[in-house]
């Protein structure tokens, strides 16, 4: 019985079936097969969120360690592995996810798709994700965190100096993660290729799409690096190659090209989908469509495609050749020239605009404000004999936290209040949220500002003690003074959360007026997202709207799921595909996954026996269930 | 969801599968391959800046691969590209028969060459503990190994699927048509990693 | 205690507070001179860009007649053209700076010293013209004003980083490899420099105390260094020499002029004429020397240095021996 | 879970007790008797030896004393050369922890120098605790795969575990037997 939307079959009826047809199975089983984006998007958000918290009492730990000279509460050793966990949960299993975890709510939202591509997929990278996570953290529980610094160089993190599982589990954590955001790189990229609302051409797409699209093809080209890097590292730990032994012509030098290969453009993984969230707010709450656009795609392309000449200048005091520092220092100053376009557009369209100044709004100008101090100091750093100095001390600590807390925490928080009524119904106290935002904006400041000048007056990163007198003692402790500020503002921020959930204002479909499509859909949206594919007819597709009726098309199978592919550039309708039906399998398969690769941290032979469980995993999920699935008529009579 | 609509078109007549880069599975294949290529690419970076620290290549007194197992593989896997290319095309006209003839035949060629990728790593002439050589080409071979592996194994699924009541649907066609495709990415990577094993070391 | 000791160290290296002695500002060498004059005029152009940010945010914030875009695509390609042209000028003088800071060790005969940092302690040889006026010391590197210094780099572990604030830029120490770095002290004192790479467990006790003097108190200096180990004077100074040259502290360490010639651990000759024991860890006082001797995973717990459970007899000993070990 | 069961089982290996226990050196000096050449009768093992020989720190130590104290010079990579192979599985002394700490305190005959007062217990126990896993006689997962010099040994993280046997000389056969 094929039943289709269209003017015969809509409102309530029409929301009755699709909803039948899209809703996960219910119960526990039900629960842990969703392949509904939404679902999945929600629960990489709040897991991204409390390694966020998690990372951050290390940090607590760490700046109160910090407070006085010689302080003995915790031990070096201690203090090692928290300070590896605090850069590598942020890092690894925060600030990448939670990007990709927005993206995965937002994006088939803002195309206007019935849900992600590749569902199966994505739910699939959120269970490894989560292992990799749980792995880590159980490991440092019991004493077997990684203690090499996030960035894990060898040979320290190599077989003679680092003793038992603690570089293994760090970088095994590297691969669970690694594939976790490969997936969710695939699934964005198919989705903004090929699941855009009719109309929706390259030149319409929202600003955070563009941002995502290039975002994710940087993790395909990234990635990679890491995973090669760490798997280089795991096989020298454990079969005994030689690949960063020097005594036997390896290169541990080869690690850090290998890791910043990976480790710039990661910054701007991070970066790039906040500049996204600022141009959608900025928007929003400016009334008018942001100033530049085809600049702004361009910026974003451009840095993607820079990120990935500047690896070398985290290694400028290796001694490498002159010549190529010039090289670099030069590509790492071009880099500043599309986010000096970023930052304009935004002033720009704020200038132009009719700006209101909600909570959101307040992130942004906090984001600017903040941002552009760290990419200055970034300047800085990007010249040769600045960096000999500055490298690894407080003043490229300074400088970092600038960028990711300044340029991504920031535009994030304000983004968790932007579309807060969008996934929950419910609207986030503005005043708590401006409280959060002061103290949190000051706290900041009142912690990194200082390190600076610790920097400069000769404080070295990674040390978990210092003598008393060199001039850093006051610093230190104003630096934990406002450690404990932003500690209490991320408070106020999950109290602002927690009881907006359940008892804040009924937010509507649109309560900040916006104008990209996800808008246009019910707060929260229903599980098929959208009950007519929308139509696009211009960038601001809401605004034109203007609270007429939509322009939508109709068609797609309501029995079945079915969405909608349009072509890559005019996104003209082209084909209905099947979307993939709740599985567990996805669960199952990274579970088989999970314990390959914990396994392989102790024998290489877990690679042989986990191979099996994993390819019956895969089969089994790829296996049709059915006897006619779209897409599955007869071809031959 | 009370806002009224303007209904514009009624796709009702669309296809449900298309080939090419018209369905997803396609660009999934070819995001995969991205993934794979970069690892690849930067694999033989790593090959090159350990090569820079040696004086020769391989470090004496180790002898290059021998020739025989690597080349013979090259050629089966090039001449595999035939019956591959013939399956691509019949799938995308949706032709079942030579579907299910072909395919077990890619699926046995498949399981030839893994059979002679184990006289490969036997004629390395080297222990991945030896040396960084040694190391770099072992992990070249594994990683492409896994390529194989994980294609054969798809092959044979796919296989089995064909005979099946889900084998003559548009669907199953798209999805031989990629594993084609993913073939030809899997034998157009082995052509760099073929020079890099057996032939930089002889220059 | 802790707090006190260690307070102690910093006093141990600078009578007048010790504020700056591990610090890029007050500059006592040509390449932070260098440093200090690149760091203002990207102080300055950075300095002017933010405000430019600042202003054009807070103009458009508070702007209450509002018309459009009106003079904003042009106000764009000034912006742009700015700031081109201002990367391009900081990139020239970077590049103009650095090139001017490789010339300075071609400034006179420079003096040759090979450091190699194990973890986490500077392994110290000053390469004389002839091996009679080598000196071997650790932890400890003493220059004299106004001439170059040619430092060659080695590790024997892991990656370290060769880092005196005061003096210049960080050049890291990497196994398997030969790096060099030239310093030009221009300033007399006492300065600190410390491991800037994480290198494990007490990456955070890794220093090294430079002493930059007249060239006459340098000779001075290096040929007290070349002088074997005195002879003890008392019986106890004996019992402390026949243990150490015996025992296990002559597993590791090396005494000139004494049967003790390992090198795995820092050479002893001259310990008391250093200014610091453990790498900055402890002053070098007599309690210095009974804390680090007697419980040294106490102090600094993870350092080879082991734990022996001398005596107090032994470690009176030792430590009178150690003493006169000027 | 299974996991997490994994990893605790884990907790003793990774524990870095920096100072070591401190032992009075009559410790170990207790089986003194023991010279003869295929272990003489060896007493209950001692309580000590679980603690040095499953935990990687302590056998990380020890293989930076084996190459720092030259080891190397006589016993190769553990192949072998002036004086015997310490990785297959054969043992003149006996191949227990405590056995192998007793050779090292007291030396042996035809060249083993005794290291008593050279070395201090702690670390006797960490070279014997490195030694055994040259011979796979630990847990594969607690041993190094290689250390960063010129390596020539099969790698303990691949090798066969193998229980020590004593070997016997032709020339001196232990009494006790």
């Amino acid at each position: 019985m094929i039943a289709r939307d269209g003017p015969e079959l809509q409102g309530a009826e029409l929301h009755d079936r699709l909803t039948r047809t899209w809703s996960r199975k219910p119960g526990l089983i039900g629960w842990l097969s969703t392949v509904d984006h939404k679902e999945v998007g929600r629960r990489y958000i709040v897991t991204a969120f409390v390694f966020f918290v998690l990372a951050g009492v290390l940090a607590l730990i760490m700046r109160t360690q910090l407070a006085r000279p010689e302080s003995g509460l915790i031990t070096a050793d201690r203090y090692n592995q928290i300070f590896t966990m605090h850069g590598s949960t942020m890092m690894f299993l925060f600030a990448v996810p939670v990007m990709d975890a927005v993206a995965i709510y937002l994006i088939p939202l803002m195309v206007g798709a019935r849900n992600i591509a590749f569902p199966r997929l994505h739910a699939f990278s959120y269970y490894m994700y989560l292992g990799g996570g749980l792995m880590l953290w159980i490991a440092f529980a019991l004493n077997i965190g990684p203690d090499i610094g996030w960035f894990a160089y060898t040979p320290l993190s190599g077989p003679e100096y680092d003793p038992g599982k603690r570089a293994d589990m760090w970088a095994q954590m590297i691969t669970f993660t690694e594939v976790a955001a490969l997936a969710v790189s695939a699934s964005i990229i198919g989705t903004i290729f090929k699941q855009r609302a009719p109309g929706m051409r390259l030149d319409r797409m929202p600003l955070f799409v563009w941002a995502m699209l290039v975002v994710s093809f940087m993790v395909i080209f990234a990635m990679p690096a890491i995973a090669l890097a760490s798997g280089f590292l795991i096989s020298d730990r454990l079969v005994g190659t030689q690949f960063f032994n020097p005594a036997e012509g390896g290169d541990p030098i080869l690690w850090q090209h290998m890791f910043w290969f990976f480790g710039h453009p990661e910054v701007y993984i991070i970066f790039l989908p906040a500049t996204g969230f600022v141009s959608q707010i900025t928007e929003t709450f400016s009334g008018r469509s942001v100033f530049g656009y085809p600049y702004m795609v361009l910026a974003l392309v451009a840095t993607g495609l820079l990120a990935f000449g500047l690896w070398v200048h985290h290694m400028f005091a290796t001694g490498l050749p002159r010549m190529g520092y010039a090289f670099y220092t030069a590509a790492s100053m071009t880099v500043a020239i599309p986010s000096g376009v970023q930052i304009f557009c935004w002033i720009a369209t704020i200038w132009s605009g009719r700006p209101r100044f909600g909570v959101p709004m307040l992130y942004v100008i906090g984001f600017i404000i903040t941002f552009v101090i760290g990419g200055l100091s970034g300047v800085m750093v990007a010249s040769v004999p600045l960096d000999l100095q500055m490298h690894d001390t407080y003043f490229v600590v300074a400088h970092f936290h600038y960028v990711l807390i300044g340029g991504a925490v920031f535009p994030l928080l304000g983004v968790v209040t932007y579309w807060f009524p969008k996934i929950t119904g419910r609207m986030m106290s503005e005043r708590l949220g401006r409280w959060a935002f002061g103290i949190v904006f000051a706290s900041f400041h009142l912690t990194f500002m200082p390190m600076h000048w610790t920097g400069l007056m000769g404080m070295p990163r990674r040390v978990y003690t210092y003598p008393a007198g060199m001039g850093w003692d006051a610093l230190n402790f104003v630096s934990t003074i406002g450690a404990f500020g932003i500690a209490i503002a991320v408070i106020l921020f999950l109290v602002n959360v927690f009881t907006s959930y359940w008892k804040g204002e009924l937010a509507g479909p649109n309560p900040w007026g916006g104008t990209s499509l996800e808008w246009a859909t019910t707060s929260p949206p229903p599980p098929y997202n959208f009950a007519h594919v929308p139509v696009v007819e211009s960038r601001t597709p809401l605004w034109d709207a203007d609270g007429g009726p939509l322009p939508v098309m109709t068609g797609l199978r309501v029995d079945e799921r079915e969405t909608l592919l349009t072509t890559l550039i005019d996104a003209e309708p082209d084909v209905r595909e099947a979307s993939a039906e709740p599985s567990i399998w996805p669960l199952l398969a990274a579970i088989a996954t999970s314990i390959l690769f914990v396994g392989s941290v102790f024998t290489p032979w877990a690679v042989v026996w986990g191979a099996i469980p994993v390819a019956i995993a895969l089969t089994a999920w790829f296996w049709p269930k059915r006897s006619r699935e779209p897409g599955e008529e007869p071809v031959i009579a | 969801m009370s806002a009224p609509y303007r209904f514009t078109r009624d796709l009702a007549e669309l296809p449900t599968h298309a080939f090419g880069n018209r369905s997803l599975t396609w660009w999934g294949v070819i995001l995969f391959m991205l993934m794979e290529g970069s690892g690849f690419a930067l694999a033989g970076a790593a090959y090159f800046i350990l090569k820079s620290h040696q004086g020769t290549w391989p470090p004496a007194p180790l002898q290059p691969p021998g020739l025989l197992a690597g080349t013979l593989f090259t050629l089966l896997i090039l001449a595999s590209e035939i019956p591959n290319t013939i399956v691509k095309k019949k799938a995308e006209a949706e032709e079942i028969a030579p579907v299910r003839l072909l395919l077990p035949i890619m699926a046995a060629i498949g399981g030839l060459l893994l059979v002679i990728r184990a006289f490969e790593f036997d004629s390395l002439n080297v222990m991945w503990t030896d040396n960084p050589y040694g190391s770099i080409v072992w992990a070249l071979l594994v990683l492409h190994t896994t390529h194989i592996l994980t294609d054969w194994f798809d092959t044979v699924v796919l296989t089995v699927l064909m005979f099946t009541q889900h084998g003559p649907t548009g669907k199953r066609f798209v999805d031989v048509s990629e594993n084609s495709l993913y073939w030809r990415f899997v034998w157009l990577a082995w052509l760099p990693i073929y020079l890099l094993i057996y032939w930089v070391p002889r220059w | 205690m802790t707090r006190a000791r260690l307070s102690a160290v910093c006093v141990g290296l600078s009578t007048s507070g010790c504020a700056g002695v591990q610090s890029i500002a007050p500059s006592a060498g040509a390449h932070t001179s260098a440093f200090n004059s690149l760091f203002v005029v990207f102080l300055v152009v950075c300095g002017f860009f933010y405000l430019l940010v600042i202003g054009f945010l807070g103009a458009a914030i508070l702007r209450r007649r509002r018309q459009g875009e009106d003079g904003v695509p042009a106000l764009f390609r000034v912006w742009v053209g700015l700031v081109s042209l201002s990367l391009v000028g900081l990139a020239l003088a970077s590049w103009l700076t650095d090139r001017a800071m490789a010339s300075y060790g071609d400034k006179g005969p420079p003096v040759r010293i090979r450091l190699t940092a194990n973890q986490w302690w500077w392994d110290v040889e000053y390469l004389g013209a002839n091996p009679s006026e080598a000196v071997r010391t650790a932890n400890e590197v003493h220059l004299p004003i106004g001439r170059p210094t040619l430092i060659e780099l080695q590790s024997n572990d892991v990656i370290h980083s060769f880092w005196v604030p005061n003096l210049a830029g960080k050049q890291d120490l990497i196994p398997g490899r030969t790096e060099d770095i030239a310093l030009l002290p221009r300033k007399i004192g006492v300065f600190r420099g410390q491991c800037a790479e994480f290198c494990g467990a007490q990456h955070a006790h890794m220093a090294l105390t430079v002493v930059v003097e007249p060239e006459a108190q340098f000779r001075s200096w290096w040929r007290q260094q070349q002088a074997e180990a005195p002879a003890p004077r008392t019986p106890e100074q004996l019992a402390g020499m026949t243990y150490v040259t015996t025992r296990e502290c002559a597993t590791c360490h090396a005494i000139a002029g004494t049967t003790a010639s390992a090198s795995v651990a820092p050479d002893l000759t001259h310990i008391a004429s250093r200014k610091t024991i453990a790498a900055g860890t402890l002053p070098m006082s007599r309690g210095g020397l009974y804390a680090w001797i007697a419980d040294p995973q106490g102090v600094k717990p993870g350092a080879h240095m082991p734990y022996i459970g001398l005596e107090a007899r032994q470690l009176d000993a030792v430590v009178a021996y150690l003493e006169t070990l000027k | 879970m299974a996991v997490a069961l994994v990893l605790l089982s884990a907790c003793d290996r990774e524990a870095r007790e920096v100072r070591g226990k401190p032992l009075p050196e009559t410790a170990v000096a207790a089986q003194t008797s023991q010279l003869f050449p295929a272990g003489g009768t060896a007493g209950p093992i001692d309580p000590r030896a679980k603690m040095y020989e499953g935990n990687a720190y302590h056998i990380a130590e020890g293989g930076r004393l084996y190459r720092q104290m030259n080891c190397v010079g006589c016993h190769a990579n553990g192949g072998g050369g002036m004086g015997p192979a310490l990785m297959d599985d054969q043992w003149r002394y006996g191949g227990r922890m405590d056995q192998i700490v007793a050779s090292i305190d007291q030396g042996r005959p035809n060249g083993m120098p005794s290291w008593r007062g050279k070395l201090t217990p702690t670390q006797m126990w960490q070279l014997a605790a490195y030694v055994r896993t040259l011979s796979a006689n630990v847990a594969k997962d607690v041993a190094p795969s290689r250390s960063d010099t010129m390596s020539a040994t099969y790698p303990p993280t691949l090798a066969k575990p193998k229980p020590p046997t004593d070997s016997d000389p032709a020339a001196v056969k232990g009494p006790a037997r």
